[in-house]
């Protein structure tokens, strides 16, 4: 390859490179396999801030006395084929997309999340929180729960 | 016919001097320094440990921040047993949490001092100290972990690099005696394995002589993976273990390999052309040990791509012919056979 | 435009990269250069064992396993099996990049070796692995280095495009924390715009260590000093946007290579005990690459360093010149 | 000036004969070689493992109240009956440790040294995850490559069985 095509190379390789990610960042995923924006802590949470999380209803065919949340549900009802950190995103997914009433690229998380229910079948729910950032570090306290969907694991698909 | 008796004997005029002769050829030709301080004369040979000194201090950085990873490990580790080995002996009066994050800041700090002072004294000793309290650490839970022996020994030694980086500092003096050092951290290298492959030899010969199952035995290999396997809980297994128990002779000649590669690795160190060949062997050894075994001691793979694969020492113009005729055993038989044969030929 | 004084001032400003043929000129850089490759292939190597070690806990489990394009071939066997496979191959084609680097096949089945992990790795569960992205780049680059045997000596052709290519390996690991702390801004922006907590808020690391912990359950070392302590964290993290977002930038200013790298490692180092999480695997990169980068003069002048800076320095060298011009006067 | 004749050459090959001296002076003399601190012979894997052999061990009978139907011998049980004091995988650390201990019990129990016993068996019930359990401290004798692959032994002789308390 003779030097300037190479240059020329490099070079174009590197703005694709940066548009694509940039474009891919906009996404649902916000990445695609081998193209990654580096787009890391980009939004700094806001004071009041709102986060999607699951709260189980029935767990294994039995209606629970007091319905649990996820942070308090993992490692007990859930096995660890998903990191933690990746199970926040993937429930924030189906949550936003919820939200937003867009429900077309959440069944892959659903199906990711149901599969990594110990024992079936599960009733969940899809809960948005909002709460003092730092407050909820603190304390856990929220301030305000509000359902916005319900799952059942024998359900087929949506 | 007649003519090439005759000058046979008038070469090894006795059987007992021909013997004697091709006793003390191998050695007088590996043990004294000739040949590698005719090489440490030249300035290529300077030159190219000079560059490979830095990339010591830079893996240590890397490997010390690898550490982190092996955190949790340590924590729970300490939890039961921790005795501090005399580097740590201010652990006493900490609270184990703390020790562990201050050898390891300690540790991370030192070696990127390391990366950017290492051609000051000062920079490389406090190198070879945060190795040292990190080695202390890891060993201070009872048992001995021999892995990071070598990383300690190694910054020891490169303390004594002299001062010869700058391009106004390099009288011949100081360049051999860099070359020296360096030459000292691959020769405690290949020490380290000879010393394992002489208490083999040890080993195999008292076995042999009472009858017992020796290295030279063809189930050797998988005698010593079975005992090493049922010790392990019933899940795990190593990955080649099992076929070298069910077929022992595939264990056979890789066992003699590996007692010829260890023995003779000091006599490489008087042997540059053979260093990467070594460092090769040495590598398919650890990784070879650990599939079967279970053996981990990958903290030495670093030195041997480091210090050999590349070696300073290592003439670029050396052929494969020299190569060969180094070798041990093989070598020495064969330095014998062309002089024969030139003598046959007269 | 171009003969514009002032425009001409500003980009001697930003950018005064001595052309790459300056470099293939002298000895020094190409010898450091191909030194380092070397060295990338061992790191490799080193790697490649260790994972031996750490066997298959490395990678997720088989019910999870969803294959990318270039896994699909797992699919005829068992993950397992696959597992065994990359391991070996990457185990394999590391190895045969530290000894035979200077060869271009060897460089390609080096990187087929990182590109295959990295396609396992990003097989298991929903997320693409990304600890391995600035190797994949690396290991890409390194093919269009020019086949030589290291005892050979080059032309001035050969050894230009060689720190071309070098200097494409050192762009690639800059490009990515660029592109990271382009979208650390881009987020600002849009946040300012939007009315609402900022990246240069004080607060702003406070609030981003109370939720990553909060919501992963996890505890670090100085998250909650911060927290308490929002004030500490304001430098950290505008410290680290401005280091991420001009890193491309000191790509082109070799005298700050090694602060640079530096810098970029505490920053990796701070995430850490910040915010408890582990991302070293551009480390090694920072260090190998940077520490001793070819580009780099030795015995540059701490003053040059300073004004190379990117803005502090600009600002400087637009003081001085100020200075200078009003001494005429 | 003559190369052979340099101070720090010779403090090399001194650093080199003292490290090999020690090792070979530790190897035959220092019989825990753990207390050696930084220095070692390396004798690793030295000898090839005999044919048949035999070792003090332990064998679970009773777990968590429950009645084994196959004892299961402690080496196996590790991270199930006993606590691993490392998640390392392959890790050797603790095996040395209760195998240790079971090397000291075995003969004291041979030789009935009431308070010895006592004291060891307090070391190796601390380990166990759970109380009581019921074992049996065994000498078995057999070959490796046949336990490895059929689970097989040639021999195995009770020295005693115990049931553990918590201490």
């Amino acid at each position: 390859m003779p030097y300037n095509a190479l240059k020329i190379f490099l070079l174009s390789f590197f703005i694709v490179y940066f548009f694509a990610g940039f474009y891919v960042s906009k996404t649902i995923r916000g990445e695609k396999y081998l193209i990654f924006p580096a787009f890391l802590f980009t939004q700094v949470p806001p004071q009041i801030g709102t986060e999607y999380t699951v709260r189980i209803l029935e767990y294994g065919g039995k209606e629970l006395d007091h319905p649990i949340l996820f942070p308090d549900a993992y490692k007990l009802y859930f096995d660890n084929s998903i990191a933690l950190p990746h199970y926040n995103s993937v429930i924030r997914r189906i949550g936003m997309n919820i939200w937003q009433g867009q429900s077309g690229e959440i069944g892959q998380y659903i199906e990711a999340l149901e599969r990594s229910f110990l024992s079936k079948p599960v009733v969940y729910e899809i809960v948005r929180v909002k709460f003092d950032t730092i407050e909820y570090w603190r304390t856990g306290k929220t301030i305000e729960e509000k359902s916005i969907a319900t799952f059942n694991t024998e359900d087929a698909g949506l | 016919m007649i003519k090439h008796i005759t000058q046979n004997q008038k070469n090894y005029l006795t059987r007992f001097e021909f013997i004697l002769q091709g006793i003390a050829r191998p050695i007088s030709k590996s043990f004294p320094f000739q040949n590698i301080s005719k090489i440490m004369r030249e300035n290529y040979a300077f030159e190219k440990a000079r560059t490979i000194v830095p990339f010591f201090y830079y893996f240590m950085v890397i490997v010390a921040l690898y550490r982190i990873l092996d955190l949790s490990n340590i924590v729970n580790e300490g939890q039961r047993i921790f005795a501090p080995r005399w580097p740590i002996f201010w652990a006493d009066y900490l609270h184990y949490l703390t020790v562990i994050d201050i050898v390891h800041v300690f540790f991370i700090l030192a070696t990127l001092t390391g990366a950017f002072f290492y051609r000051h004294r000062a920079g490389r000793f406090i190198v070879f100290l945060g190795i040292l309290e990190y080695h202390a650490l890891r060993n201070s839970f009872g048992v001995t972990y021999h892995n990071w022996d070598i990383w300690v020994w190694i910054a020891l030694l490169f303390i004594f690099l002299p001062d010869a980086w700058g391009s106004a500092h390099k009288s011949p003096r100081k360049r051999k005696r860099f070359l020296l050092v360096f030459w000292g951290a691959q020769a405690f290298v290949l020490l380290m394995y000879s010393m394992s492959g002489m208490w083999k030899i040890i080993a195999a010969a008292g076995q042999y002589l009472n009858g017992e199952a020796s290295a030279v035995s063809f189930d050797a290999f998988s005698l010593h993976i079975s005992t090493q396997l049922n010790i392990l809980p019933e899940t795990m297994t190593s990955m080649l273990g099992p076929l070298i128990i069910n077929y022992p002779l595939l264990g056979w000649l890789p066992l003699i390999a590996i007692i010829y590669l260890q023995s003779f690795s000091f006599f490489i160190a008087f042997r540059p052309s053979l260093h990467s060949i070594w460092a090769l062997g040495l590598i398919l050894f650890h990784v070879g040990a650990y599939l079967t075994i279970g053996a981990e001691f990958f903290q030495h793979i670093p030195f041997l791509l480091f210090l050999f694969l590349d070696s300073p020492f290592r003439d670029p113009r050396a052929s494969w012919r020299q190569t060969i005729a180094d070798l041990p055993i093989f070598g020495w038989i064969l330095g014998y056979l062309p002089k024969r044969n030139i003598t046959n030929a007269v | 435009m171009k003969s514009n004084p002032y425009i001409k001032k500003f980009t001697a400003y930003i950018y005064d990269f001595p052309s790459l043929e300056s470099f293939a000129k002298e000895e020094r850089p190409f010898e450091k250069a191909k030194n380092i490759v070397r060295y990338l292939y061992y790191f490799l190597a080193l790697k490649s064992t260790t994972m031996l070690f750490a066997g298959d806990t490395y990678f997720g489990t088989s019910e999870n396993f969803s294959p990318v394009w270039s896994t699909l071939w797992v699919n005829l066997l068992s993950p397992a099996d696959a597992i065994t496979i990359i391991q070996f191959f990457f185990l394999a084609s590391a190895f045969i990049g530290s000894f035979f680097y200077w060869n271009r096949i060897a460089r390609i089945i080096a990187f087929l070796g990182v590109f295959e992990l990295h396609a396992l790795l990003s097989s298991f569960g929903i997320e693409v692995d990304h600890a391995w992205y600035p190797w994949l780049f690396v290991t890409f680059f390194l093919i269009f280095l020019p086949d030589t045997r290291a005892q050979t000596r080059h032309s001035l052709e050969g050894r230009k495009f060689f720190l071309l290519v070098f200097l494409a390996v050192q762009a690639s690991v800059f490009f990515t924390y660029s592109m990271s702390g382009f979208g650390k801004i881009y987020g600002a922006i849009n946040q300012i715009i939007g009315g609402g907590m900022h990246a240069f808020a004080p607060e702003a690391l406070a609030l981003h260590v109370a939720h990553w912990l909060a919501s992963t359950h996890s505890v670090s070392l100085l998250g909650p000093f911060i927290i308490d302590h929002p004030w500490f964290g304001w430098p950290l993290f505008v410290g680290t946007i401005y280091l991420q977002f001009f890193a491309l930038w000191i790509l082109f200013k070799p005298s700050l290579h090694k602060l640079w790298a530096a810098g970029l490692v505490f920053s990796h180092i701070g995430i850490y005990v910040i915010m408890g999480l582990t991302y070293l695997s551009s480390a090694p990169l920072l260090i190998l690459l940077f520490f001793d980068s070819p580009f780099h003069k030795p015995g540059t002048s701490w003053r040059k360093i300073l004004l190379d800076l990117p803005i502090f320095g600009s600002l400087l060298r637009l003081f001085m010149d100020f200075r200078l011009s009003k001494m005429k006067k | 000036m003559s190369l052979s004749h340099s101070l720090p050459k010779k403090l090399i090959v001194l650093f080199l004969v003292f490290y090999f001296v020690v090792g070979v002076y530790a190897h035959f003399y220092i019989i825990n070689q753990e207390e050696v601190y930084l220095l070692y012979s390396w004798d690793l894997y030295t000898k090839v493992p005999p044919r048949i052999q035999t070792e003090f061990t332990i064998l679970i009978h009773e777990f968590e109240g429950k009645r084994l139907e196959n004892p299961i011998i402690f080496e196996r049980a590790r991270g199930v009956l006993y606590s691993s004091l490392t998640e390392y995988r392959h890790s050797t650390y603790n095996k040395t440790n209760i195998q240790n201990i079971v090397r000291l019990l075995a003969p004291s129990i041979m030789h009935d040294k009431t308070k010895e016993i006592e004291r060891l068996r307090m070391e190796l019930e601390k380990t166990f995850l759970s109380h009581p359990v019921v074992y049996e401290v065994v000498e078995i004798t057999f070959n490796p490559i046949e336990r490895w692959k059929n689970g097989r032994f040639i021999n195995i002789n009770s020295l005693g069985i115990f049931t553990s308390q918590v201490f």
